[in-house]
């Protein structure tokens, strides 16, 4: 499959996006956190995990998603969540603690959930895997065309849930699709310290699942191989699994000294910055000229920028609300 | 609720109580399902779940692999996107291998999505022990999950009560952990106490999850229980009546919310309390219910409150070991007679 | 690897030790629970999962093991207790719950412990197999030329706890050995309603290790395969999974009404009893004589009636040692 | 203990503590090694095994995958077969993913094997919140994991016992959840409270599992704390001195085995109990010793026993929720207060 030019315009300003929501939200976080670096100061405190990098894993993919659809990410959430449509102010309130937050304040960066578009994270690794085979099965048993995709990161393929996962799409075929991003580090654990295959996508046989693995953090690749597994889905064909290979161009959290990695490490990732690639290809192959890029930049900042702002601007919620949506 | 007048007694086990509750709501409500091991074709180890399948097949009550984690996952996804779960788990001991699902997951989704995402699901699990099925299929584990925030927490003493709560329970839109006991629950393989089978009524009637029962009433003393200990605590005040002690005795029916009114209306009458709970003794429900007396009805105390627990040990499987531990009519009468100066 | 003409002896004395053993216990559990069928009641209280008929996975493995080796079973744990050599005597006083039982009366049947011969079991899913692999990994930390064996049913291969260990296991390098007793059935649920794929030995590959499936329930086979994988271990060459068709002539446990059993099923495993197979081939092969048997099941006999009457003679431990042991 | 007198003072972190306590034990005993995730080459998220991994190399502090119930799992089987497993649970958060590995196969080993297969292992794990962590980064759950038998569970409030309670627990023959507070820790990146950095004897020292310390003597009220409410609770007791009212502080240090006898004389002294706990409040720490002085110092308690708890929700993100809820000194000292009738 390949995207249209429309698509891949979507694409990069998504990924523009994202980025540039990062960015934001990372200039934001160091606030009132200095001289000493202490998590609980500042604007936004606690951990903050950056998506830099994997863009293409969360754009590749959503591309084939609407509203309708499941999807549920990680503790790394933000460009999934960007891609698959959640609310960019109430997630940047969220994240800001406010009262207009999508949950407000309940959650913070790692639970940002939007029941409008069926996007959810968790700060559990393989947390979101389970009801990601719950909903899905749920559509295919009212005969809904709706796909769930459950994204984690390469580490968390180790983890039980992973595996208990797997197996119950697979029996129940439920239209699901697992998406692993490979950044190769889970924190400062390498890969090949951690997993005892050096590519995740040979797991999918243990469940008779068809798997792949996508090379070069490249979005029209991923476009191409996700297509195919939601298609197939969509279709009651069953899960599919795959892994991305992706990088991540910051820390585990802001904040990590990053001693672990290897010397150069990052700037080799850097130069391949899967953006700058992208626009690359889209300019080359005309599907936008230097003034279209010029104005999707322009747009992205500026939605980031209202976005923050609105955040900054919005009241802080009643300490009384603490006590509010417990229970339904 | 409105019974028939007049209607002829119908004795039921928690067991069929429970299925009934599932089997009506099922027809009424084609979102609830039901998935868990052996609760297809087999009617649920314990028996709740008999007659399901043959009635709404095999995609509506659904054996899942052994696979905790995934299928409680499963269910919360399901409840997220419009179905009501009941899931079980086989025996609430196996918390371990898919307790996150439940504790992190459905009981603080609908806090974290301020609202957006409520989790209508049930969690049923047996609990209990006394049968020498030894200490990794005996624990009750009450306090473990009355001290999570995000779940409701109900433990059924009776037939009716376990019909009412189980409509009520799937008919509520937060995850409700549904605690039943094997020595109540009426399957001729764990043997069953007496009271456990009582007269439940056809229709549909709901039983409100946060309000204890009061069991028997009484001035002298409250006892206060759950599940199989609210039978023994009633043989128990049949023992104290006998020596002109009125004992009350609330049966809590539910842990999360408790019903701390009644249990202090209780104790500020009586100015007595004897806590009595087949969990573990520390750190858990009895400490709980004699900690909310000693802080809120401290004037109206008369005697220090006693409790009547499993110890903090595992749980033994030699009969000679288990039975002694147990919480009993006795050890319940004779705390109550302690509290009355009388031991 | 062919098992010695004296391997085969054992192998046939063992089986037949444990079907004896299982059929004693399954007599004296009965007792005091008639008419009404009630758990709680008799000798031996609570659940009794037997193993008759997987007898020859316990030997075919353990044949390769000495006392030093460490192996974790179920909740079915009997053949296996038996034949890693586990003090008949103590076991069967500890199903009785008597105070001379391996632990005193506080394991009871699931939970069977006999240090001196690493051997234990649990009866929670999948529970014995991070054991396993820990104990593996320290004795190869140590360079000692010890290994481990963790045994579970074919429904425990769905268990995030198998994933996790395997995983483990092959990234440690760990000289341990998992084996699945594939009875076809978990409870009620047919190994094909649960599992994802008809051979588990297929998800070896999801470690990189070895997998193998040994058919019709043969002890030879399993002495062939459970060997070349034990001998690898001990090499310091890693884990391997190992799947063995077995059957499970009984219920789950007693009591069980099997409705959910095709009809002729127990009666077709029955015809292919793997004790009455072996025996058949030892007295063609010459490895006894009928004079032998005789002698061989005589002994087995006696040694059964030995062990259950010093259980049923013993005392039953004083309440107050329940409170003993909780800690060391 | 036999520190040198007249020693220069040598002020740690309670992450610091932590790791000279392991290093001094991996020097003397080769049995013990360090398991878990990010503790080799990071030196542990927390800090706690820092300098660890360059001593004694992979082989014996090894970062593990995202896998807890193997490597708590294999943790077991290696202490079954002779090694002193020191385990890390990232954040006490994560139990629900390998509680049955802990609670169901390290605390009942010994008890199931009658003694035979004791489980030698430490498992120490993060707790707290007030950094704006969020609902699955910020618990404490000291009830959890108290309630369960077999396990001892520590809770260290400062670096001096931080060393000296590790040293204990590598050393008993059971399994000890070691539960660190993340507000103590001493990471720049989390704040600390400066209570918790004080003056660690290089030499090697035991602080003994089970005992309490009276961290500030007093006659007219006791508070209770552990972790991180000890020194909100010292505070509190600071400030109520300015009033005259002489609070006695009490640092439980050791949930299982809880040291009762410490806190009734106590309270049987001062007739007057305040429990300072940041676990959630129902079912957990603070009932249990509410109940346990209600039971035992019934005839001295002069006034209801008081408790300053993290009530029954999530814990919230934003720090306009969080903070308002956790207990601090000023919530303590009002309790204080009410219980002397100063409200
Ligand atoms: C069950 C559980 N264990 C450990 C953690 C701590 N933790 C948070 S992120 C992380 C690494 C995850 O690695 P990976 O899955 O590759 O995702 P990435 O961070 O690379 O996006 C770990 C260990 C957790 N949140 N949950
Ligand atoms: C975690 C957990 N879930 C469920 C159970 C209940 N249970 C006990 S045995 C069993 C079936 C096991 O099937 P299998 O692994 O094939 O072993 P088999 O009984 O056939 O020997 C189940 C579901 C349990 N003991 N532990
Ligand atoms: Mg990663
Ligand atoms: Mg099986």
């Amino acid at each position: 499959m390949t995207p249209s030019q429309e698509q891949r315009r979507w694409m990069y300003r998504t990924m523009l996006l994202s980025r540039r929501f990062e960015e934001a939200i990372a200039a934001a976080y160091f606030e009132g956190k200095q001289p000493a670096f202490n998590m609980a100061n500042g604007p936004i405190p606690g951990e903050m995990h950056l998506s830099n990098g994997q863009e293409p894993c969360a754009v590749g993919v959503c591309a084939h998603l609407d509203e309708g659809d499941f999807v549920t990410a990680t503790h790394r959430p933000h460009h999934i969540a960007i891609a698959k449509g959640v609310d960019l102010k109430a997630m940047a309130a969220e994240i800001f603690g406010k009262q207009t937050g999508l949950s407000g304040g309940r959650g913070g960066h790692m639970h940002l959930f939007d029941a409008k578009v069926n996007f959810s994270c968790a700060g559990i690794i393989a947390e979101g895997m389970g009801p990601a085979v719950g909903a899905a099965a749920a559509f295919r048993q009212r005969g809904e065309k709706r796909v769930a995709v459950s994204f984690i990161g390469e580490g968390a393929a180790n983890q039980g849930a992973f595996h208990e996962a797997l197996n119950l799409a697979a029996v129940w075929q439920a239209p699901v699709v697992f998406v692993i991003e490979d950044n190769a580090w889970g924190i400062s654990v390498a890969k090949k310290d951690s997993t005892s295959v050096t590519d995740n996508a040979l797991r999918a046989a243990a469940y008779g699942m068809p798997g792949h693995r996508v090379t070069g953090n490249d979005p029209l690749k991923i476009f191409d191989v996700a297509g195919a597994a939601i298609t197939r889905a969509r279709a009651g064909q069953g899960p599919t699994l795959i892994e991305i290979e992706t990088y991540r161009l910051e820390g585990h959290f802001i904040g990590d000294a990053e001693g672990y990695r290897a010397e150069g490490e990052v700037v080799g990732l850097k130069a391949k910055d899967p953006i700058a690639v992208l626009r690359q290809l889209l300019l080359q192959e005309g599907t936008i000229d230097v003034a279209a890029d010029v104005r999707i930049q322009a747009e992205a900042q500026s939605a980031v920028a209202e976005a923050i702002a609105a955040a900054r601007a919005a009241p802080f919620p009643a300490a009384q609300a603490a006590f509010e949506q417990v229970f339904a | 609720m409105n019974a028939p007048l007049n209607r002829t007694k119908r004795n039921l086990t928690i067991a069929k109580a429970m299925a009934e509750a599932i089997a009506e709501e099922m027809r009424r409500d084609p979102s609830v399902l039901v998935l868990g091991e052996d609760i297809g074709k087999l009617g649920g180890v314990f028996g709740n779940t008999r007659g399901l399948y043959e009635e709404f097949g095999a995609a509506r009550v659904k054996d899942t692999p052994i696979s905790e984690t995934a299928f409680i996952g499963a269910a919360v996804g399901m409840a997220c996107v419009g179905m009501k779960p009941v899931v079980e788990l086989m025996f609430v001991d196996f918390f371990g291998v898919c307790m996150d699902a439940i504790y992190n997951l459905a009981a603080k989704n609908c806090y974290f999505s301020g609202g957006q995402s409520p989790v209508p699901m049930v969690l049923m699990t047996s609990v209990g022990g006394g049968y020498g099925d030894a200490g990794q299929h005996s624990q009750c584990l009450y306090g473990t999950f009355a001290h999570l925030p995000g779940l409701k927490v109900v433990v059924p003493s009776n037939a009716y009560d376990a019909k009412g709560l189980m409509l009520s329970a799937i008919r509520d839109p937060n995850p409700v952990v549904y605690m039943f006991h094997k020595a109540l629950q009426g399957m001729g393989w764990l043997g069953t106490v007496k009271g456990a089978i009582n007269d439940v009524p056809e229709d549909e009637y709901l039983v409100p999850i946060g309000k204890a029962a009061i069991a028997r009433s009484g001035k002298d003393v409250t006892l206060v229980g759950l599940g199989a200990t609210v039978h023994h605590a009633l043989d128990a005040a049949a023992e104290l009546a006998k020596d002109g002690v009125e004992a009350e005795v609330i049966d809590l029916r539910s842990l999360v919310p408790l019903d701390r009114e009644t249990v202090l209306a209780s104790v500020r009458k009586t100015g007595r309390l004897v806590v009595a709970d087949d969990d573990y003794q520390s750190f858990g429900v009895s400490g709980e219910i004699i900690a909310l007396a000693s802080e809120a009805a401290f004037p109206q105390l008369k005697a220090a409150p006693r409790r009547v627990a499993f110890p903090d040990i595992p749980i033994p499987f030699s009969p000679a070991l288990e039975r002694p531990l147990l919480p009993d009519a006795a050890k319940i009468a004779a705390a109550a007679r302690a509290t009355l100066g009388k031991a």
